[in-house]
């Protein structure tokens, strides 16, 4: 029962990691844009992220430890904490984007405008941070961001034409209209969605709290099969329903309503209700994710104690840093930025910011001080390196092609 | 003395040629007994070569599993590196270390690893 | 020279530096931030003596403004007016395996200031600070 | 300690701001002067574009409101969002300023089209926030109406 439990950890961080606002936002404008010309960079990412999660989360089995620790211990203090710059940013964005996400969602539902839910929402999350353990938090999110699981009926409901939507994804190509800097920097921005950094931060922070042993290294695997794919799968999901009902039509998605209209014009308000109730369960979790990985990152640089299992008093360095990171979050989504195009950028920044995590993951993974007889097999070692590659070219690529494409205007 | 007042500083023989940056240092423990822990960790010798980041990732020792790609980027570094030892070090300056002895006979080159593993 | 049968080997920047800490209770207590050799009378090898820890030993290390920065934050917490890094001596080390296992607990340890700080001056005043969460 | 090649301890910081500045920048997005006619036409296409999606998603919205497949909250954030995007497509455009009389003729054209498409999505929006579906589903001739118009004057500039 515990462990059938423990798999929830992983459906959490996928449903959570994969359709926070990063995805909602990226594969409905990618998938009304190009409808599924771009599925590949998720199915791209989906693959890395399970690759590198998997690598994480046994390194921190075995080890005990994070993956910020082995960030600092691996690449010394001072370009570690290059890296802890890096990685704290674009966590902390990325909470902003969430917040803003969440209040989005309260507007949905309510019609009153997301800035006065924001610092709502911001003392939610705190609250949730403050008071709620870790398995409570992951058990009620897991179960009601699964809500999201609606978009497949409402895709099923449209009756597309199954084969055009197949021939779009399996023969990607640069639309006419469109250039081809334009497509890559949307795929690179799913990409970087897919493969958000803070999902391993938090998947592995999360594997040392739990104080998971060597006999939960399948638990692990199952997390990581499971929940990333399913995550992947509801992506796609909803770059389909934006690719069938707003591509023919025309219609660029700008807003985080437009979002929602596939689903509420095939399944009407018992769907609407559903989809609404899913977007609020997956940002508000990726909220909570964001909000604890931005107190990871710099606790664990430092060597504080962080965590949730211990009482607030006993880690008030980590509890600290995630309060003011949140009270920053708040105030920058406060400005009244664009939260989609906020989100937007962030993922693509993301992208660029990639081989800092994932690379000392890779090198960890190999140390058999660290993994005993647990060290990367060849195949994994193969695709890792294959993905190192391919982070890199990701990385180089993403500032010229932001400027070049003045954003994917 | 710190640690980091040795790591990255450049190593020069007694004529002034240019050994290469300290990339780490070794130690063994035999030193005298510190309180509950036992006997101290004594410093063997100065770890030294030409610059190179695989070192401090730890990936060029022989007992890493891979990636092959990053072995092999790495791995004609380290064939240049160098154990001095301690008792060769004539001077430990601010950013230069002067070593009692001439390149080439103080290049120990050692090719397998001594260090173990820190366990227990 | 007389020495006890040699022991193991280690590299002090792989195996030591930049590893976390952690008390008798298992809390986190701090990276290895430096470590400072002493040489005994004797003339011969200088042996690892005390542990660095904290901002007092990271800011010098890192160097520039923001080293002196971290620097500045480890001398506001300390009464005396120039304060060292925070040091543990090397005897108080109860087990070296994936971390730095001590003997000793957090708040004997000098570089416990800033937990100290944060926690009775900010966290400790939110209600529910002393409990677990449910 | 220093890696050889790693960057200098500023490197994070300057690094940090610039993305940051990155960031902040690219979401306010600028709408340069236009120099010649085609450009000025490029850029009459691309706001006639933004409107008609604007429209289409007020019509798929008219959809769900007669069939009462939605909620009034989402329904009137939904034709909000849709109208916003219009009103200020419109605006930015009417803040270019034409380089001669062709253009002169073309703003005129494309700005009667852009009242009318707004007016619609706002009649819609108002009878949205009252919770009269009926209303928002009569706007549904209308904002088919604008679309085709929009579609014309999108293919004219072709």
């Amino acid at each position: 029962m515990k462990k059938l439990l423990g798999v929830t950890l992983g459906i959490l961080t996928a449903i959570g990691g994969f359709l926070d606002i990063g995805d909602i936002v990226t594969a409905s404008v990618t998938g009304a844009r190009f409808r599924m010309a771009l599925a590949w960079a998720v199915v791209l990412g989906v693959v890395g992220i399970v690759i590198y999660a998997e690598m994480a989360g046994r390194v921190a089995t075995l080890s005990h430890r994070p993956v910020f620790d082995l960030v600092r211990e691996r690449v010394g203090a001072r370009l570690g904490l290059a890296n802890l710059f890096a990685s704290y940013l674009i966590t902390f964005l990325t909470l902003a984007a969430e917040v803003a996400g969440v209040a989005l969602a309260l507007q949905l539902a309510s019609d009153v405008n997301y800035l006065l839910w924001i610092p709502l929402v911001g003392f939610l999350v705190w609250i949730v941070i403050w008071r709620v353990k870790f398995e409570t938090m992951e058990n009620v999110f897991g179960l009601f961001g699964l809500a999201l699981i609606v978009m497949a009926v409402a895709l099923w409901q449209l009756h597309p034409d199954w084969s055009s939507l197949w021939h779009s994804a399996s023969r990607p190509g640069v639309a006419s209209g469109e250039g081809a800097p334009t497509y890559f920097y949307y795929g690179i921005a799913l990409f970087g969605a897919t493969m958000t950094p803070y999902e391993v931060f938090f998947f592995s922070s999360g594997a040392v709290e739990e104080r998971w042993q060597r006999s939960d290294l399948m638990l692990n695997r199952a997390n990581v099969y499971l929940g990333f794919p399913l995550g992947g799968l509801l992506t796609l999901t909803l770059m389909a329903l934006t690719a069938v009902v707003f591509a023919p039509m025309n219609i660029t998605v700008e807003h985080l309503s437009q979002a929602a209209l596939p689903t509420s014009l095939a399944l009407g308000k018992v769907g609407l209700a559903l989809i609404l109730v899913g977007f609020f369960a997956a940002t508000f979790s990726a909220a909570l994710e964001t909000g604890l990985s931005a107190g990871y990152t710099i606790s664990q640089y430092f060597g504080w104690q962080w965590g949730k299992l211990v009482r607030p008093r006993e880690a008030s360095r980590f509890h600290v840093v995630v309060l003011l990171s949140l009270i920053g979050a708040v105030l920058l989504a406060l400005t009244a930025i664009d939260p989609v195009k906020l989100t937007e950028y962030t993922v693509v920044l993301a992208a660029a910011a990639l081989p800092l995590t994932y690379f000392p993951i890779l090198v960890v993974a190999n140390d058999p001080d660290f993994m005993g007889d647990k060290v990367n097999s060849r195949l994994s070692n193969a695709i890792a390196s294959v993905y190192l590659g391919i982070l890199i070219v990701v990385s180089i690529a993403t500032i010229p092609l932001m400027i070049a494409t003045k954003g994917g205007a | 003395m710190r640690l980091s007042e040795l790591l990255d500083s450049e190593v020069v023989d007694c004529n002034g040629k240019r050994l290469g940056h300290v990339h780490d240092v070794q130690l063994i423990q035999d030193g005298p007994p510190l309180g509950t822990w036992g006997n101290a960790f004594r410093l063997e010798g100065l770890i030294v070569g030409p610059g190179s980041i695989g070192t401090r990732l730890g990936i060029v020792r022989p007992e890493m599993r891979g990636p092959w790609i990053l072995k092999a980027l790495f791995a004609r570094r380290r064939s240049a590196r160098v154990l001095v030892p301690w008792d060769r070090v004539r001077e430990v300056g601010a950013e230069r270390i002067t070593a009692d002895c001439v390149a080439a006979e103080c290049q120990t080159a050692f090719t397998t690893d001594q260090a173990s593993p820190p366990r227990g | 020279m007389n020495r006890p049968a040699p022991g193991r080997r280690l590299y002090a920047a792989l195996h030591l530096l930049d590893r976390q800490i952690l008390d008798a209770d298992s809390m986190m207590a701090g990276k290895v931030d430096d470590l400072e050799f002493e040489q005994p009378r004797d003339g011969s090898e200088p042996y690892v003596a005390t542990m660095l820890s904290g901002l007092g030993a990271l800011g010098p290390r890192l160097g520039g403004r923001l080293g002196r920065w971290l620097s500045g934050i480890h001398r506001r917490l300390r009464p005396e007016p120039e304060p060292g890094p925070a040091r543990i001596p090397f005897g108080v080390v109860k087990k070296l395996n994936n971390h730095v296992e001590l003997t000793l607990h957090r708040e004997e340890l000098e570089n416990n200031e800033l937990e100290a700080w944060t926690r009775d001056n900010l966290i400790a005043h939110i209600p529910g600070a002393g409990h677990a969460p449910e | 300690m220093r890696e050889p090649g790693g960057p200098p301890k500023s490197g994070g910081f300057l690094g940090a701001a610039a993305a940051l500045a990155v960031v902040l920048v690219a979401c306010v997005q600028p709408v340069g002067p236009a120099r010649t006619f085609d450009s000025y036409e490029h850029k009459a296409k691309s706001t006639a574009e933004t409107a008609l999606s604007s429209v289409e998603t007020g019509q798929l919205a008219a959809r769900t409101a007669k069939h009462d497949d939605t909620f009034a909250p989402y329904l009137a954030v939904l034709l909000s969002d849709a109208e916003n995007e219009a009103t200020s497509g419109q605006s930015t455009f009417d803040s270019v300023q034409p380089p001669n009389n062709r253009s002169d003729r073309l703003r005129d054209r494309l700005d009667a089209l852009l009242t009318r498409a707004t007016d619609a999505l706002s009649q819609a929006r108002i009878a949205a926030r009252r919770a009269d579906f009926d209303e928002v589903a009569k706007q549904a001739k209308p904002l088919a109406k604008s679309a085709r118009e929009l579609n014309r004057f999108v293919e004219a500039q072709r």
